[in-house]
Order: C-alpha cells, then sequence, then structure tokens
C-alpha cells in the first residue's frame, strides 16, 4: 500500500466535474493529461487558463473540438506567463472601474508550459511575470523534452537521457548536462509559493495547486510528468514512473512557502529498513528506452547517483533551515 | 519664418531652451517648432538644438540647416564646432562669454561682419541660480537680438517647465535680456 | 477624468507627450510596454499619468516587447481597453504577437514610433520597422503633423474596437521627426472623447461564467477559412474607418481621409509620400507649381486595408507617379509602398509610370531641394520612357 | 455539439474561437483502443484510483450494488468505452489487481 503514496485513498472524495474533458488527443498514457484532470479539480471553474504552445495546448484544441471547461487561451509558445500577466491585469483594471468580473469571487489565472516553453523559450517571460508580482500561477508541466515537436532535448532533459536533438551515439552518451533547477529559479524571484508535484500523487499535487491559486500574489508549480511516448516506455508506465522519481529523489516534492522550505514527501520514512534513504536510480532509469544505454555508462551512472544523493543533502539542508 | 540652432552639450539644457522658446512662441498665437538634434549624446558631448517659428504653419520636417540665428551655450564649444555653418550674412551669433566682440571674432575666426550678441550667461546664472545652467539665461540675450517673442511670454512655460525654481529662471532671464550686448 | 490639458487652444508640447495625453483620455484599462528609442516618452509619460493617479489603468512594465504585446493580448482578451507603443527592433521582437492579435481579433491600439532596423543599428528615423509588419493583418495609419497623431490616437480606439472591425490597430509617426518634435496641438474635452469613444464592449472574452476557447488549433480544414474572415474584416474595415473620420470631423473638426490630395487636380505629375517627410514634399510641389510644373501630391494615410481603389482613381490618368519610401525592400521590388502602388495600377488600361524613389533613411533629412530634384528626374524618366523601377536617392559614391 | 465541424468562413466565430466549452467529448477516442480493461468485481474495492489516474476520464461512476464487502464506496468506476485509449494505467495501478488488460480493441 505504501508504494502508493500517502492520502490517495479518498479519491471517492474528489470533485466529479471533470474541467478538462474527454475526446482530447494525448497519446495512450499521458501524465501530463492526467495531470490537467486533477489541476481542474483542485481549482474549479473560476480559473482562466493561459496555455503556451506545448502538447498540452494542440491535443485540447483542435478545431472545433475544445477539451476545456474553462475559458482558455493560447497565443504563442515562449509567453504563456505574459499573457496571464495581461489577464489579471485585465480583470484587475476592468473590476476596478466596475466594467467586467464585478463579482468579488476571485478568478484564479493559470499559465501554463511544457518545459521547453517554460525552461527554455519561455523562462524570461516567466521571469518577467513573477518579479512584477501578478497575482496568477504557472505551472511547469516537466516532461524533459520537446515532446510535441519529436522529442528534442532542452535544458529539463536530464543528464544521460537520449533524446532525438542529444542522442546516444557511439561517443557521447545523450544529453550532457544537468536539469536546470526551475523551482530555485522561482524562489530566487522571492514570490510567495514554489512547489514541485507529480500526478502520481494526486493529493498532494491538488493541495498545491489549491495554494499556488489561492496564494496572493505569483506561485510556480513544477509538476514532474512522465512522457510514456518520449521516454519510450509502456504507455501504462508513466504513474509508476513518477513515484519512482520521487522516491529515488531525482524528483523531490516539495514546497517553499515564503521562503521557508517543507519536504512533501520523504522516501526515507517510507523506506524504513533501507540505509539510504533513496531508492537506486537504477529502478527508475532502466525502465525507459531513453536511459537504457545508460546501463554499460557505469562511471555516468555514478555521477548521476551521486549527484541525486548531494541534491537531496541540500534539500533537507535547506529544510532544516 | 525666424530658425534657430542652439548649440550646447549634452546637459546644459540646450534641448529645453528651443522647447521653451517654442512654447512661448506658440502661446503668443504663433506657430512653432522645438527639436532635439536627434542622438544618442551623452552628458558633456556637443549637441544642437533647433527652433522654427513662423507667423504661418510650419511645413518643415528636416533640422535647421540655414539658421537665422545660432545661440551658444558653451564658448570653448567654438573651438570644435562651426557655429556660422549654414549661416548668411544676416545671421546673428548669441554667445555666452565673458569675452568682447572683437576678441572672439578673433580667436574664432568669426565672419567680421557678423552680428555677435554677448552675454555672460554663466555669471548672471550663477549668481541667479547657483549653478552654471544658462539654457534660460540666455533665452534672455535670445529674445534682445531677436524679439521673437515678448519677454512676459516666457513666463508661463517657465513656470510649468521648473515650479518653484520658476521665477529664478525667469529672473536671470530678465537680467541677461539686460545685460546682452551687441556692437552695431 | 479631468481635462489635464487646456481645450481648444494651439498648446506646444512634444508630440509623444501629446499622444501619452490623448491616450490616457481615452480611459484606456491596460498599458504594457517595454522602452525603445524614440518611443519612450509615450510610455514614460503615461506611467506618470498612472502613477500620479490621473489614469485609472493597469501598467505593466513587462520585461521585453514579445512579453508587451503578449501582455496585450491577454488583457484584451478579457476585455481591457488595450495600448502599447513600440519602434523598430522592438517591433520586430512582437513580429510573431502581431499576427496572433489580429488573428485573435483582439483590437489593440498601438502606437509605432518608426525607426530603422538593424544592422547597422541605428536609432533614427525610418520606416523599415512597420513595413516589415505590413502583412500582420493590422489596421494601419500614418500621420503627418502632432495634431494628426492626437486625432488618429482618438480615432484608433473607435476604429480597432468596432463590432465590424474587431482588429488592433497602429498608429504610425516618425521617429524623432515627429516624436520628439513641440509643436502647437489642439487637446479636446476629455469626455467628449471619451462620449465618442463609449466603454469598449468585448463581443467575447474570458469569461468563467461563459468558458469560451481563443486561439484553437488551426487545422487545415480551418485555416484558410480563418484567414478569409480576418481578410474580409480588414478589406472591409476601410469603410468602417471613413465612417469613424466622418464622425470625428462632425464632432471634434478635423477631417481625414485614406489619401489625401495636395494640389492634384490637374497634376501630370504625382509625388506619393507617406508620414511626416509629406510636409517637406508640399513646400517642394509649391516650388514646382512656382516653376510652371504641374505637380500635386497623394499622402497615403491609411497603409492598411490598401485603398487600392482610390489608389486607382486618384493615379490612373497621371503620367507620371513618383513614390517615396523611407524604406528599401533589399533587392526586391524597392520602396514596399511604391511595389503596392504599382499592384494597384498595373491592371489599369491607362497606367502612369511608376518610380519608386528611396530615400530619408535613418533619420536622414530628406529636404525639400531634393524633392524637387527627385521630381524633376522623374518627369525626365517618363519624357524618355525609361524609368528605373527604383533608385536610392543620396547616396554617397 | 452546436460547432459545425467544416463551417463556412462566414460561420466561424471572432477569430475562430470555440464558444462551447466541452466539444472534444464529441471526438471519441475509443477508436484508439487495441487493449481493453476488464475489471473483476469480486476483487474491486471501487477505491477509484483507476479514475483519478486516466489521462483520459474514461470511467463512469455506476451506481449499483456492490459485490465486495471491503468496498470504499456504494458505486463501481465502470469503463467508458468511448473515450478508453486502452494505456492500461488503471490496471498497474489497480491496487487489489482487479484490473486486466486484454486483447483486443472491444470488450
Amino acid at each position: 500500500m505504501n508504494e502508493i503514496g500517502y492520502g490517495v485513498f479518498s479519491s471517492r472524495l474528489l470533485p466529479k466535474d471533470e474541467l478538462f474533458a474527454q475526446g482530447h488527443r494525448a497519446c495512450q498514457g499521458c501524465i501530463p493529461a492526467v495531470m490537467l484532470r486533477q489541476i481542474t479539480k483542485a481549482t474549479g471553474r473560476n480559473l482562466i487558463v493561459c496555455n503556451a504552445t506545448g502538447c498540452m495546448e494542440i491535443i485540447a484544441s483542435p478545431y472545433p473540438f475544445n477539451a476545456w471547461e474553462v475559458p482558455w487561451i493560447h497565443v504563442a509558445f515562449e509567453n504563456a506567463a505574459a499573457v496571464a500577466s495581461g489577464v489579471e491585469a485585465g480583470i484587475k483594471s476592468l473590476r476596478r472601474k466596475g466594467r467586467h468580473y464585478t463579482d468579488s469571487e476571485k478568478i484564479y489565472v493559470m499559465a501554463i508550459g511544457g518545459d521547453g516553453g517554460t525552461f527554455d523559450i519561455g523562462l524570461q517571460a516567466l521571469s518577467g511575470a513573477l518579479e512584477r508580482g501578478h497575482d496568477m500561477f504557472y505551472v511547469c508541466y516537466d516532461n524533459e523534452a520537446y515532446m510535441n515537436t519529436g522529442i528534442q532535448r532542452s535544458s529539463a532533459t536530464p543528464l544521460g537521457a537520449s533524446t532525438t536533438t542529444s542522442p546516444a551515439g557511439k561517443e557521447i552518451p545523450g544529453q550532457l548536462t544537468w536539469k536546470k533547477n526551475l523551482a530555485e529559479i522561482g524562489v530566487a524571484h522571492g514570490v510567495p509559493y514554489v512547489a514541485t508535484a507529480c500526478p502520481s500523487y494526486p493529493f498532494d499535487l491538488m493541495k498545491k495547486v489549491k495554494k499556488a491559486a489561492q496564494v496572493n500574489g505569483p506561485a510556480l508549480l513544477h509538476i514532474f510528468a512522465p512522457c510514456p511516448t518520449g521516454w519510450r516506455c509502456d504507455p501504462n508506465s508513466g504513474i509508476k514512473l513518477g513515484r519512482l522519481a520521487v522516491e529515488s529523489g531525482l524528483f523531490p516534492l516539495f514546497e517553499v512557502e515564503n521562503g521557508k522550505y517543507t519536504i512533501s514527501f520523504d522516501p526515507a520514512e517510507m523506506r524504513k529498513t533501507s540505509e539510504d534513504p533513496l531508492r537506486e536510480i537504477g529502478g527508475y532509469l532502466f525502465q525507459q528506452g531513453r536511459f537504457r544505454h545508460l546501463k554499460k555508462e557505469e562511471e555516468l551512472l555514478a555521477q548521476i547517483q551521486q549527484r541525486v544523493r548531494n541534491e537531496w543533502a541540500k534539500l533537507k539542508a535547506k529544510v532544516e533551515m | 519664418m525666424i530658425e534657430i540652432r542652439f548649440h550646447g552639450r549634452g546637459g546644459q539644457g540646450a534641448v529645453t531652451s528651443a522647447e521653451l522658446l517654442a512654447q512661448a512662441a506658440i502661446a503668443e498665437g504663433k506657430y512653432a517648432q522645438a527639436f532635439p538634434s536627434f542622438g544618442p549624446e551623452r552628458r558633456g558631448a556637443p549637441v544642437l538644438a533647433f527652433a522654427r517659428i513662423d507667423e504661418e504653419p510650419i511645413r518643415l520636417r528636416t533640422q535647421v540647416y540655414e539658421p537665422d540665428v545660432c545661440i551658444v551655450l558653451d564658448e570653448p564649444l567654438m573651438n570644435i564646432v562651426d557655429v556660422e555653418s549654414g549661416m548668411g550674412p544676416e545671421g546673428i551669433v548669441i554667445i555666452n562669454t565673458h569675452k568682447s566682440i572683437d576678441e572672439l571674432k578673433t580667436q574664432y575666426k568669426l565672419n567680421p561682419k557678423r552680428k555677435i550678441v554677448a552675454v555672460d550667461a554663466t555669471k548672471i546664472a550663477l549668481e541667479g541660480l547657483g549653478r552654471p545652467i544658462t539654457n534660460t539665461t540666455m533665452l534672455g540675450a535670445l529674445i534682445k537680438a531677436t524679439a521673437c517673442v515678448q519677454v512676459e511670454t516666457m513666463k508661463a512655460p517657465l513656470d510649468h517647465r521648473f515650479g518653484r525654481i520658476a521665477e529664478k529662471n525667469y529672473n536671470v532671464l530678465q537680467r541677461a535680456y539686460q545685460e546682452a550686448v551687441t556692437e552695431e | 477624468m479631468k481635462n489635464r490639458m487646456e481645450v481648444g487652444k494651439n498648446i506646444g508640447i512634444e508630440i509623444s507627450i501629446a499622444q501619452a495625453e490623448v491616450v490616457a483620455q481615452c480611459d484606456v484599462d491596460v498599458i504594457s510596454a517595454y522602452p525603445i528609442t524614440p518611443q519612450t516618452h509615450i510610455v514614460e509619460h503615461l506611467a506618470e499619468i498612472v502613477n500620479d493617479g490621473d489614469l485609472d489603468a493597469a501598467f505593466i512594465p513587462v520585461e521585453s516587447e514579445h512579453s508587451a504585446m503578449s501582455a496585450c493580448c491577454g488583457s484584451s482578451a478579457v476585455g481591457a481597453r488595450t495600448f502599447t507603443a513600440t519602434s523598430s527592433q522592438g517591433l520586430a521582437l512582437m513580429h510573431e504577437i502581431l499576427y496572433i492579435a489580429s488573428g485573435l481579433r483582439l483590437p489593440i491600439v498601438m502606437s509605432c514610433v518608426n525607426r530603422s532596423l538593424s544592422a547597422p543599428i541605428s536609432i533614427w528615423g525610418d520606416q523599415g520597422d512597420i513595413m516589415a509588419e505590413r502583412d500582420t493583418g493590422w489596421v494601419q495609419i500614418f500621420t503627418e503633423t502632432g495634431q494628426e497623431v492626437i486625432d488618429q490616437t482618438i480615432c484608433s480606439f473607435k476604429i480597432a474596437e468596432d463590432p465590424r472591425v474587431m482588429l488592433p490597430t497602429i498608429v504610425n509617426m516618425d521617429g524623432f521627426q515627429m516624436s520628439h518634435v513641440i509643436e502647437p496641438m489642439k487637446f479636446y474635452d476629455t469626455k467628449k472623447i471619451q462620449d465618442f469613444l463609449g466603454i469598449y464592449q468585448p463581443p467575447l472574452r474570458l469569461d468563467p461564467a461563459n468558458p469560451i476557447m481563443m486561439g484553437p488549433v488551426g487545422i487545415p480544414e480551418i485555416y484558410t477559412e480563418a484567414k478569409m474572415a480576418h481578410e474580409v474584416a480588414l478589406v472591409n474595415s476601410q469603410a468602417v474607418i471613413e465612417e469613424v473620420w466622418e464622425k470625428f470631423a462632425a464632432e471634434f473638426g478635423n477631417k481625414y481621409n485614406a489619401i489625401e490630395h495636395y494640389k492634384t487636380d490637374d497634376a501630370d505629375y504625382v509625388l506619393v509620400t507617406v508620414g511626416s517627410y509629406g510636409q517637406n514634399a508640399s513646400v517642394a510641389i509649391d516650388k514646382l507649381r512656382e516653376k510652371g510644373v504641374k505637380a500635386g501630391q497623394i499622402k497615403l494615410r491609411l497603409w492598411r486595408p490598401f485603398p487600392h481603389s482610390l489608389i486607382q482613381e486618384a493615379l490612373e490618368s497621371r503620367k507620371g507617379v513618383f513614390v517615396f519610401d523611407r524604406c528599401l525592400s533589399v533587392a526586391g521590388p524597392g520602396g514596399p509602398i511604391a511595389s503596392e502602388i504599382k499592384t494597384s495600377l498595373y491592371n489599369l488600361k491607362k497606367r502612369p509610370v511608376v518610380v519608386s524613389y528611396i530615400g530619408g533613411l535613418s533619420g536622414r533629412d530628406f529636404t525639400v531641394k531634393q524633392f524637387v530634384d527627385i521630381f524633376e528626374k522623374g518627369i525626365g524618366y517618363v519624357q524618355k520612357d525609361e524609368a528605373p523601377i527604383y533608385e536610392m536617392v543620396g547616396v554617397r559614391e | 455539439m452546436k460547432t459545425k465541424l467544416m463551417p463556412a468562413w462566414t460561420e466561424l466565430e471572432l477569430g475562430c474561437a470555440v464558444v462551447e466549452p466541452g466539444t472534444s467529448r464529441e471526438y471519441k477516442t475509443g477508436d484508439w483502443r487495441s487493449f481493453y480493461p476488464k475489471t473483476d468485481e469480486d476483487k474491486c474495492i471501487a477505491c477509484g484510483l483507476c479514475w483519478i489516474y486516466c489521462p483520459d476520464d474514461s470511467r463512469r461512476l455506476a451506481p449499483r450494488q456492490h459485490k465486495n464487502e471491503n468496498r470504499l464506496t456504494d458505486h463501481y468506476y465502470d469503463f467508458n468505452f468511448n473515450y478508453c485509449k486502452g494505456c492500461g494505467i488503471c490496471a498497474a495501478e489497480c491496487p487489489t489487481g482487479a484490473i486486466v488488460m486484454v486483447e483486443g480493441g472491444q470488450k
């Protein structure tokens, strides 16, 4: 039972309303699609979505099929945060002037983009929006490459991953750089709320979405969203991979509220029998085609394992600060 | 139409002079234009500003190439800038200086027949404003030399621009109007 | 909002400042902008008006022009009256989003202070920036004087937000030659402006009470239809624009037309200009008339939608048409305005010789004398019947 | 769905907007399936994990008498084969092993 993670057994208490509708064209086993269902259950209908170009934009909006039950706008790839800035500022201004949106209930403004649209091309717009203090939240669903265009590497692609632009070759074993730390970039902006989440832990994710939406000011959610197509694994494995990434410390779940760090899920507590608080990364990596070549790269694997331990220790230190 | 060219350095307020003059002329019911030389000049670099005043609407959108009047806010500029450039024989050069007109003509090899107006604007500004910013002071000499606007109409644009130090600026302008000298 | 400027009297004011004042009078809800020379004075002054509490609007000081236009899309999509201003590289950085603003039919109003594009980098004025955006599907209007900037800014909101138009609109003014010039302009009563415009009533907006999807994927089965709808809306906007100008004339006095004629009645030769140098050109036309040349001038005010039939009517029977462009379409048809005018005239039975002159790039003055020169040179070409397709003027050899 | 699939240009909403929410439900992704999930109702405890982990919301709440005494709710989560793409997440995540994937697009 522990395998599943905490809090998950009260699914029956979740809203039955589906605001991200059936009939969208996501791949079989798409975890970002699971995430959208969970996010909208957390926010409810009082939401405006500003979607960056990417898988979740394409699959939800081929004319005239609209998978959204809430107002939604797509403008371009790199600017979801800027569009959301305008939406937020516009509503505020109109509300003050008594023109529209005069109902006093808060309208949540969500910008959402993939890792390409966030870590790479949209980073400037995101930084600007966070710095200006708009009352909006930004969701980055991170599947660690440009999946929409055919699995090209991004700055969220982890070391060693084979993508179409960082292929595992005879000389170079895939991606040569470490993944950017998006949450820390958010924290560096001094925004009131930053968190990481994963749809494998739905209640944790939904709780964080609620906080991000309700907090006064900008919030950033970095959501780990496995992509079975791009990661070359079984379509049924996405939820499990999310769990393994979290348990092995590759993607720790934590929150930073006004600078204060809290770990949401500590694998050590679950793995009481083990000396190592984290699962070995191999169990996560070798289920995925993008990492399979690493079996032969012992040195690289050891490097990655060490890095994960170091990062985990750094995070723990921040929590204790 | 009267076309005026201001020679100054970035930060000395040549552009402001041109603006204030145009605003006064417009307030008198005339037509006028003022604009800077368009560039990224920084503080200290030589700059130009221009003004045109006419009884008719002005249709020119170029810089002033053949000025009727040149105003030199900073005398040492004349070592590096030909202030008479494009100027006809009738043109007037107004200089912020403590030197005599003869001295200036010799030193800067000006047209011997040129009408020169000299005023020690730096001294007036230092005494009246406490700072060697001569743009408003020099307008007094310009008005004396050309009568292109009334001294009194400068009051409103100065008030709008300078607020509580407007009066001091008006005073130095008036003093320069009194003290500006020319030879006939 | 009170009248910050005295109404009905000529006031000496910088054109940029005047435009900011009038944008504030138009009661905009959101301003989103990034500074770039020579646009800066407009947005600086708007920030000042907002921070002084004289305009109830959100001023979003974005981190780039790309985000400026993106935020404009967001605010316009929730039904806010939205304004931005830019220039040159900034406009180029917005390029991608300009198509989206018009495709989504968001009635943003933008001031474009025309400036040349790099390289080499140049902060000075020409129309290279806006000509690169001519196909973005915006209404595009040119101005020649400060008063025109004031008047067209007011009209732009009315045009853009008209339910028959619903398209973003650009008001162009030449960088420095207009933006940094102080000249006499008349302001209007704020209430009168706001009555003229009314409060913007968006036909569609993002609202949880009525969830819609803006910007779905335009699959091949729908993209062409979407473009057709956009095309027809922009073409048909000409009639609305002319109607707005009529109403403006009735309310405020000044009358505008898609093309303005100057001494064209009996003109054999017509010079076409766009923007502030049209003023120098008019002085040149007077000089040519004094010499007995049957010279005239057309000032193109409406650039998009392109007023084909008016151009045809105005130029059909002339002997020669000389077009002055402050932009070079490198190794292409020469000047973009000239090439469009040629397109307009090509299928006519009696079409004039058209010569494209390119000058005034990067703020280089184009004097009255130069206009006289290119005009006379053009007559020579027509008479010898051997006109070049285009010619750059005033290049040092 | 009020929105036309192939509208004429004159029938498009302003800016090609889709003014109806949730129209994607008209698009039945059940065709994508080559395996289908089958539930052993004796093992199912109606925890709802299959529902919350489903990318396609291909579950219908079925308020009918439940066979299993250890059930967590008094209804089943039946499959909605109009949308189930057959990814198998439900089978992989089912805590009691009640769901298995069976070859064939149809149940």
